[in-house]
């Protein structure tokens, strides 16, 4: 709760901010100091279960250890984002502190999506997380690019909002009770009625489009592609992570008891979505579009989960988001430094900026998912909370193969980094200050440490 | 057949005949029109179905000031039939029909199958549409999604301006 | 003599680990050369003292165990057996002697060399040491990493590429694997504090269908399979030793490749006796066609690295082929084969690599008379060369003599097909020493000059150690005793 | 346990000794020194010999167990020497001999640099070592722990001069072709192993009734497979002749004395599996007929000197393998001491010819010797008649010993065996006379550097000499005198078990004795008569250049089976070979593992024009999408 | 009145605004083929609320309002997307002076 209002609150304030902000540079102390605020509130929240705002929704929001969790999580990030690249959102454009408070409100979406019990407030979460993407993919105004991104986002959004409605509209026909409420759709473990057969169908497809899974993914390359860099970081880790958070919670909630019956197109989806994401980031050669690539196939992996649908799963679904969004951030951190965005940019980085390529390292070895880092874990927990579910076995096979695959072009900016040379210099030193190493450094360090000790974050959920 | 029958067939070919020619007309302008009177259909559905405050809402936000939006939008960038882009592959086109029409006949298939026949509409009476009513569940029950659309409207209003804002200094380089 | 908080298998792990990391930071070449040369020499110490320490049956020192995801009931528990002891002592043994053989050899970036190189000990001492099936995949990847590294920064000039293989190649076995583990995991019994076990006892234990041994045999053993390598999933290897520089090649070809059967001993015999009497034909008939396959292509290789590298293949798919018949004396043999076969590539190595250090070439065809000019080198390469083909009182005659008789209990013409590798062994090295040191030397070769004193005595430690074991083999059969027995009582 | 033969590891040990004291210091020794140190060490072990000698002939037979070599549960063996009757003998003449050799050698191979004169030496002391393991090994293992060591050894010598690539091949063959042989063994001994549990010669001797007729001829076939390696016997002999490029000292010791006669000793060693296994006995007896015969006929046409002696030994070999083949342990033992004796007498004298002739190995280049080196002359002489069987010389005894038990089996063998005989006198004086008599053929500066070699030569050559005369009187037949084979009687304990058993099997009437003296009259006569024959034949002998034909050319070709073995072996393994490394690995499964990352290219490529980066496509495959779903969901 | 009629018509529309959006290049008209979509999702809500009144009749008076709030949130939200996406196209038109999605492709592969 208090995170939903505070954001919400911050946004505006950071909106008005933009009147009375003279310096550039003003807007992200704002930000940074409110996000901090908004954190520690939402820690409290978690650690007591008691609001600061008793406001009755009349349980139209849930709020328990997992989603709070997933909140702080995203804010944490969203925090370090701000640390790393906040220097870099000013860049986009003049209206920075309007870009600011988008930024919370999306947050803001982010925790309704995260919290929410009816088919009402995850349209509408879902719907506030969007609408701020659709104007920051643009707000490179001048840039044809991110205004094509732009355009696709919002008319391929569109769509999918019509067809989330179609499905919520099908789920309220075909429920008895008359109810939003996903607790209480009212199926038994029988067949499902066909009504609800179809608006699970499209919910699912609505989802699926939300969090890029093939064949809805079509979207997330370009969109990742052409919009700046920094709100790609952004949208490619906390949005993403929030929208499988709300994938889970909705098909656990609503349609938990009758998996067995939608398991199979999950299974499609989620080998699809591997294979598509894994199989096209291979060829890629700009390392932004590689990235969004290989972003379809973690989530690939993350739909493990919903595949599994367990206590393992959520827990390593929390995992995964902390594990994905830790080193996404800081490669596109590293990225955005970078004078020239394709893997042969990354010619001799080790040379010049040894700090960044370590880390780098740190983090694309976090995404492949070698042992001593979180990616790792998370990947395991996925593995493990598939397995345990003990349906399709060849899913779990199909899912590490496409693994291996991603080593491949990860492995490919190792080499880049490492085993090239350039004799010209790669990224343009002013930009790298020492705290940004620092901040770096601590970024790769949390990443071991959730590496070797997972149970950092799963305990929260338990304790 | 009743009088409710009659409205609804009339409504319902309205309805879904301004559709296809919102698809097919090649005037943007047109288009729009044709949409507006697919929105006055389907507010004449929601006013059979005694769901007046739907009804007038529709018209008012849809017919009235969405519509009137893209109106302006079009007219001022004066698309017409000839500035409009011809869908220049045929094998989209139908693709695209082919797909839409199986999907339609595919949701039809899968709803046959499910017994909804006995499953009646209440029309003309029933007194949920009604405004007071939904006052109520609006202010009490609905307050938070209420309040927290504002923030919708926050972000889109903000948005509207940061797009449309002219930038005075260029920005440079990639971002 | 030690709390339990510090145990040597702790200690084997972290000097290197620690020493490794320091050694990013130390500048100089030579510093970090000494340093690391330092490491590995208290590493070997260590290890020694373990075999003294557990002549004593007070092993409260020897085993050690942290909850460390106790939900999860993963453990950092490491302990010694038999064998893991005899394949410390490998490592430990081998790490000094690499040092000391390539000392010469300069490097740029020395410190993150010697760092990798250490890291990657570490990673193999865990891998011998760890009695938990996720510590054991942790550290399986972890000395893969480093090896990485070293490999594609200072190899040949198809370095990149040949690693790249490697890894891919590895990781995806490996990943295979660890499929293979949660699956197993998932039906373990359920612990105290967890629902289910990560703890090697409970793999060990674990029941399962025969079905489920059937698939999950092949998952493991293919990860395995690829470590050793064995034939046909070797390709990797010849490029990679090629292209790596040869202190990493004898890390890789000396303790690396026992990896893999390690795991096929520690692991896959007696979590899946089902499954390995099921397949044990299987496996034989692909290392028997290995070994002979793998021996014949050993002919026509010119590049010395290329034929150490098959023959090495060929060495590798016997002793699996031992493993798999389950018999006592193969077991037996597997295992003191293990340290031989360490020890022997080693030497190849060694005498391989002052051969290239001093000419440049590794081309057998443009090799030749090099005995005029270097006669010690030449005996001590002569020696090796009959150690690799199992000439008796050198030490791979007795594991090859007792693996080649564990198979003929199992099945004679087995035997008999796999032992025309000890004729063609022997065309290939002695093809192998007439070339290059044998005959008129030419232009090239003329230059050679004879090794110096450190290398003559780092050959003679490998020398020493060859022979020790080819006449007195006894205290190796004695270290191993106990896990061969273990794996035996699967098999009653 | 304390028994005196205990220290019996003193003779293999001094050679060890001498081999790493010339092997380590090569450098710093004199030649002189590293000689005295080489030859001192064999003269030290060869007292010793004796000593065991009398021992057992004082009937002290011991099995000395040193240390437990291996000792698993599944496998115990031990370091064990077994010094018996045979043993012992073989002992005294390899040191005996060895030791004349080694002297022989510190002349012969002056002309070295002194770190190669120490090396030969360290070579030459190894070799005694390893062959004495092989004789005084108390179970297999040990035994091939010798029986690869001479194989290592006869490979570095043979190799000894290794600037020349064709005696590097010659010493590769060698090794190769030994190696054949040891898979044999090594695969019989695993028989044994699983059989019986252990390699110690007295429990499989003992419990060798246990074993069934099938085992037991599979065992003894792979053990004669071993014996045809090292004894060069058919199919297994072509590296013997070939192994003359060593030193010619080398070529006496390894190649005609002792190490070529370890297969004879292996197969009288384990004399009770032979025995119990009439087939494998048969094989023995035809493969070494076939040998000595195939040898002989080839030898009538060389004209290398070492080349016939080579071929004369594998002859004789076959002579030694027809006796085991017919039960006569005794005769082929007794053929190996005496054969031992004027073949390396034969050898050595050769070698002093090469010696004068400066190198010269070509007999139609020489002639008329006798004259300028009368000692080597003389010797030469006594060990051609030896070879040739003239009583009362060695080689009569143990020829006619084999060849009557030969009759005693099958007629038809000795028929074929005495024409082998006949062969052996007519080539050995086809020799004989091209080098010493007639006139000089060679170049003048050969002929005024002839001269008799110095004593280091001479001596063993005599000594060989009177050992090649007196050595056969140690077997004289019941024949001429009552009680006259003492080697039979000294021998009797190790044979007395298969004696009986062959006994029991095929009860021959021992020979009338007129019939067997008949039987030596024929011999003696015929040999006689080609020995004339060749002598003034090749007395009065013209270089000519006139090619040979016919017979005469495939016998010069030696049946042309080398050039069989290269065709049949050799080729088709090098091409399988280049088959499996161009096409299978590189192309196969290389390309296979490699085919996989070209295909998650190719299908990266392909996938990626999904990407058209048009909404109208994407929405089109969206709905694709959609109605695949719902077909999934709603109709399966 | 079946409700089957009016799930059948909302479906129908739905399908004609998925058409549209296959078909048409224009951005505009694919934004008001995606609001055809919306109303015919808004019109089987309503269609439902009456259905469940009827059967569930008034003893659970507000549930069949919800679906009638939730239309009105849909039209709201609705209203939001408008703006954005009209600025976001005019801001395209100002940049290249065309509303065809596949002008810009500079996106692709």
């Amino acid at each position: 709760m208090n995170a939903i209002i505070l954001t919400a609150i911050w946004g505006v304030v950071m909106m008005f901010g933009g009147v009375f902000f003279k310096r550039k540079s003003t807007p992200l102390y704002w930000a940074v100091a409110g996000l901090v605020l908004i954190l520690i509130a939402n820690c409290q929240e978690l650690v007591t279960l008691q609001p600061l705002f008793d406001v009755d929704v009349k349980d139209m929001l849930h709020f328990d250890k997992f989603n709070l969790t997933f909140i702080t999580i995203a804010l944490s990030c969203t925090l370090l984002f701000f640390l790393l690249s906040g220097r870099d959102i000013e860049k986009v454009g003049e209206n920075v502190s309007e870009y600011f408070a988008l930024l919370f409100f999306v947050l803001c979406g982010v925790s309704i999506a995260a919290t929410f019990n009816t088919l009402l407030t995850l349209f509408l979460g879902i719907e506030i997380m969007s609408i701020p993407l659709y104007i920051l993919t643009g707000s490179d105004k001048r840039n044809l690019k991110s205004n094509e991104a732009a355009l696709k986002y919002f008319l391929l959004g569109a769509f999918s909002t019509g067809i989330m409605l179609m499905g919520i509209a099908f789920i309220y026909g075909g429920n008895t009770n008359g109810s939003f409420f996903i607790n209480n759709i009212g199926l038994g473990e029988g067949k499902m009625p066909v009504l609800i057969a179809v608006g699970l169908v499209f919910l699912l497809i609505s989802m699926s489009f939300k969090v890029s899974a093939a064949p809805f993914h079509f979207w997330t390359p370009d969109v990742y592609d052409g919009s700046p860099t920094v709100f790609t970081s952004f949208m490619a880790t906390i949005v993403k992570a929030a929208g499988f958070i709300a994938f889970i919670r909705l098909f656990e909630n609503a349609f938990g008891n009758v998996q067995s019956q939608w398991q199979g197109l999950i299974a499609v989806i989620t080998a699809a979505t591997l294979l598509i994401g894994n199989l096209t980031a291979v060829f890629q050669q700009s390392v932004k579009r590689m990235l969004a690539y290989s972003s379809i196939a973690q989530a690939g992996f993350m739909l493990l989960a919903i595949f599994a649908l367990n206590n393992m799963a959520k827990d390593g679904l929390i995992l995964y988001a902390a594990a994905y969004s830790l080193a996404t951030i800081g490669i596109f951190a590293i990225l955005i430094k970078m004078n020239d965005y394709t893997i042969d940019g990354f010619n001799g980085l080790a040379k010049q900026q040894p700090v960044l390529a370590i880390t780098a390292t740190v983090f694309l070895l976090s995404l492949t998912g070698i042992p001593l880092t979180a990616g790792f874990q998370s990947k395991f927990y996925m593995l493990l909370a598939a397995l345990k579910n003990g349906q399709q076995h060849w899913l779990v096979i199909f899912a590490v193969l496409c693994a291996a695959i991603s080593a491949y072009y990860y492995f490919k900016i190792i080499q880049a980094m490492f085993f090239k040379e350039s004799n010209d210099t790669v990224v343009n030193e002013q930009d790298i200050s020492p705290t940004f190493k620092i901040l770096l450094i601590i970024t790769a360090a949390l990443i071991i440490a959730l590496g070797i000790f997972p149970t950092l974050i799963t305990d929260l959920l338990h304790s | 057949m009743g009088v409710t029958e009659i409205l609804f067939w009339f409504l319902s070919v309205l309805a879904i005949g301004g559709a296809l020619m919102v698809v097919a007309s090649k005037n943007p302008v047109h288009s729009i029109l044709y949409l507006i009177i697919t929105f006055f259909a389907i507010s004449g559905h929601y006013i059979l179905l005694n769901a007046q405050f739907l009804a007038i809402v529709n018209i008012i936000v849809y017919a009235g000031a969405i519509m009137v939006l893209f109106l302006f939008v079009v007219m001022l960038m004066n698309l017409n039939a000839e500035s409009e882009p011809p869908q220049k592959s045929k094998y989209l086109l139908y693709a695209g029909i082919v797909a839409g029409c199986s999907l339609l006949l595919l949701i039809v298939a899968a709803l046959r199958k499910a017994d909804m026949g006995k499953q009646l509409v209440q029309m003309k009476d029933g007194d949920v549409g009604l405004i007071n009513n939904l006052g109520k569940v609006l202010f009490t029950d609905y307050v938070f999604p209420f309040e927290i659309s504002s923030v919708l409207f926050l972000s889109a209003m903000i948005g509207a301006v940061v797009i449309s804002k002219k930038e005075s200094i260029k920005t440079t380089g990639q971002v | 003599m030690f709390g339990n908080s510090i145990t040597i298998p702790h200690l084997l792990i972290f000097v290197p680990l620690i020493a490794g990391l320091l050694t990013f930071f130390i500048k100089k070449e030579s510093g970090a050369k000494a340093w690391s040369l330092l490491a590995a020499i208290i590493t070997l110490g260590i290890s020694l003292l373990s075999l003294v320490y557990s002549k004593n049956k007070d092993l409260s020192g020897l085993s050690f165990n942290y909850e460390w995801l106790k939900e999860m009931g993963a453990s950092f528990s490491v302990s010694f057996d038999g064998v893991g002891r005899l394949l410390t002592l490998l490592t430990a043994v081998s790490f000094p002697i690499i040092f000391v053989a390539t000392y010469k050899n300069s490097y740029k970036n020395a410190n993150s060399f010697f760092g990798l190189m250490l890291l990657s000990q570490a990673g193999l001492m865990g891998v011998f040491l760890a009695t938990d099936a996720l510590l054991f995949y942790f550290f399986w990847e972890l000395a893969l990493i480093p090896v990485y590294f070293l490999c594609s920064r200072w190899g040949g000039e198809k370095r990149i590429q040949a690693t790249f293989k490697f890894f891919i190649y590895t990781f995806a076995g490996s990943l295979l694997m660890l499929v293979g583990i949660i699956y197993t995991y998932l039906h373990t019994a359920a612990t105290p504090v967890s629902d289910h076990s990560f703890a090697m006892s409970a793999f060990h234990s674990v029941l399962l269908s025969p079905a489920q041994q059937n698939w999950l045999f092949w998952l493991f053993f293919i990860a395995f399979a690829i470590k050793m390598p064995i034939f046909p999933f070797h390709t990797w290897q010849p490029d990679t030793y090629e292209q790596s520089p040869t202190a990493v090649t004898m890390m890789l070809s000396g303790v690396m490749v026992k990896m893999g059967l390690f795991g096929l001993i520690r692991w896959l015999l007696p979590m899946f006796p089902q499954a390995v009497v099921k397949f044990d034909n299987v496996v034989i008939v692909l290392s028997v066609v290995g070994i002979i396959y793998a021996s014949l292509i050993a002919l026509k290789q010119d590049d010395l690295k290329r034929l150490a590298a098959y023959s090495s293949i060929a060495h590798i798919g016997l002793m699996c082929a031992a493993i798999f018949t389950t018999k006592q004396i193969a077991l037996e043999g597997v295992m003191i084969q293990m340290f031989n076969h360490g020890i022997n590539i080693i030497g190849l190595w060694i005498v391989i690599e002052l051969i290239e250090k001093q000419l440049g070439v590794r081309k057998i065809s443009q090799l030749g008379g090099i005995a005029h000019k270097a006669p010690v080198l030449t005996t001590m390469l002569v020696m090796i060369a009959f150690a690799n083909i199992a000439l008796p009182l050198t030490n791979a005659f007795i594991g090859e003599f007792m693996m080649f008789s564990g198979l003929y209990k199992f099945n004679v013409w087995y035997t008999a097909a796999a032992g025309l590798s000890i004729i063609l062994a022997a065309v290939y090295s002695l093809n192998m020493v007439q070339k290059v040191f044998y005959g008129e030397e030419n232009t090239l070769t003329a230059s050679i000059k004879e090794i110096s004193l450190h290398e003559k005595l780092i050959l003679s430690v490998v020398l020493g150690a060859i022979f020790l074991v080819g006449v007195y083999p006894q205290p190796f059969f004695e270290l191993t005793k106990d896990t061969v027995s273990s794996i035996l009582t699967r098999f009653k | 346990m304390n028994n005196v033969l205990q220290i019996v590891w003193l003779i293999p040990f001094l050679p060890l000794i001498g081999f790493l004291i010339n092997g380590l210091g090569r450098k710093n020794l004199s030649k002189s020194l590293s000689g005295i140190i080489g030859s001192g060490v064999i003269l030290g072990s060869f007292i010793l010999s004796t000593w065991v000698f009398i021992q057992v002939k004082n009937g002290n037979t011991y099995v000395a167990h040193y240390y437990d070599f291996i000792n698993t549960g599944s496998l115990k063996i031990g370091f064990d020497f077994q010094i018996d009757q045979l043993s012992s003998l073989f002992l005294l003449i390899i040191t005996g001999v060895g030791f004349l050799i080694h002297l022989y050698s510190t002349s012969y191979m002056h002309e070295e640099e002194s770190k190669d004169f120490a090396k030969y030496f360290s070579f030459l002391n190894l070799f005694v070592f390893s062959m004495l393991l092989l004789v005084m090994g108390g179970n297999y293992i040990i035994m091939f722990i010798g029986w690869e060591g001479v194989g290592l050894c006869s490979y570095l010598l043979i190799g000894f001069w290794f600037k020349n690539n064709n005696y590097n091949d010659a010493a590769k063959k060698a090794f190769i072709m030994n190696r054949i042989g040891d898979l044999g063994f090594l695969l019989a001994v695993f028989w044994l192993l699983n059989k019986l549990g252990t390699a110690d010669y007295h429990t499989v001797f003992q419990n060798a009734a246990q074993l069934s007729l099938f085992d037991v001829t599979g065992i003894t076939l792979l053990l004669f497979v071993g014996a045809t390696g090292k004894s060069a016997q058919i199919p297994l002999y072509t590296w013997l002749p070939d192994a003359m490029a060593g030193p010619t000292p080398v070529s006496a010791l390894i190649h005609a004395a002792t190490m070529v006669t370890a297969g004879i000793y292996m197969i009288a060693r384990s004399n009770i599996l032979f025995t119990m296994a009439p087939v494998t006995q048969t094989v023995v007896a035809v493969v070494g007929l076939g040998t000595a015969i195939l040898a002989a006929t080839i030898a009538l046409k060389q004209n290398d000197i070492k080349k016939v002696l080579a071929y004369s030994t594998v002859s004789q070999l076959g002579y030694m393998f027809l006796g085991l083949g017919v039960g006569a342990y005794t005769g082929a033992v007794f053929h190996v001491m005496t054969h031992a004796f004027f073949k390396a007498l034969l050898f050595l004298g050769a070698g002093s010819v090469i010696h004068a002739m400066g190198g010269e190995q070509d007999m139609r280049n020489m002639g008329g010797l006798k004259k300028y080196m009368s000692i080597t002359h003389i010797t030469f002489l006594l060990g051609c008649l030896a070879i040739a069987g003239m009583p009362p010389f060695s080689g009569f005894f143990s020829k006619d010993e084999i060849l009557a038990e030969v009759f005693k089996q099958n007629p038809l063998y000795w028929g074929i065996g005495v024409a082998g005989a006949l062969m052996t006198a007519f080539y050995m004086f086809r020799l004989y006379a091209m080098i010493f008599l007639g006139k000089f053929r060679g170049t003048h500066e050969q002929e005024h550097h002839l001269h008799e070699s110095p004593a280091a030569i001479t001596f063993p050559l005599i000594a060989l000499a009177i050992l090649a005369i007196v050595g056969g009187w140690v077997g004289i037949p019941e024949v001429f005198m009552h009680g006259g084979h003492r080697l039979e009687a000294f021998l009797e304990p190790i044979f007395a078990n298969s004696n009986e058993l062959a006994k029991e099997n095929n009860p021959h009437e021992p020979l009338k004795h007129s019939k067997e003296i008949m039987l030596m009259a024929i011999s003696v006569v015929g040999a006689l008569a080609a020995l004339l024959f060749a002598w003034n034949k090749f007395s009065k002998y013209e270089k000519t250049d006139k090619e040979e034909t016919g017979v005469g050319k495939i016998l010069a070709n030696k049946w042309y089976v080398d050039e069989l073995y290269d065709a049949v072996i050799v080729k088709p393994v090098q091409s399988i070979a280049a088959f499996f490394n161009n096409i299978i690995e590189r192309k196969g499964i290389d390309g296979m593992v490699n085919g996989v990352g070209k295909a998650v290219n190719y299908g990266s490529r392909q996938i990626r024009l999904l990407q058209s980066g048009q909404v109208g496509t994407y929405v089109l495959l969206m709905v694709v999408g959609i109605l695949a779903l719902f077909i999934i969901q709603l109709f399966l | 009145m079946p409700v089957n009629y009016y799930i059948f018509l909302s479906v129908a529309l739905f399908c004609i605004g998925v058409v549209g959006v296959l078909t048409r290049r224009n951005a505009i008209i694919i934004f008001m083929c995606v609001e055809l979509m919306l109303n015919a999702a808004n019109l089987l809500l309503v269609a439902f609320s009456k259905m469940h009144n009827l059967a569930l009749g008034l003893n659970f008076p507000k549930l069949a309002s919800e679906a009638q709030v939730f239309v009105f949130f849909i039209m709201v939200v609705a209203a939001a997307e408008v703006s954005v996406g009209l600025a976001i196209i005019v801001m395209i038109y100002r940049n290249t002076h065309s509303v065809d999605v596949n002008f810009l492709n500079r996106l692709k592969n």
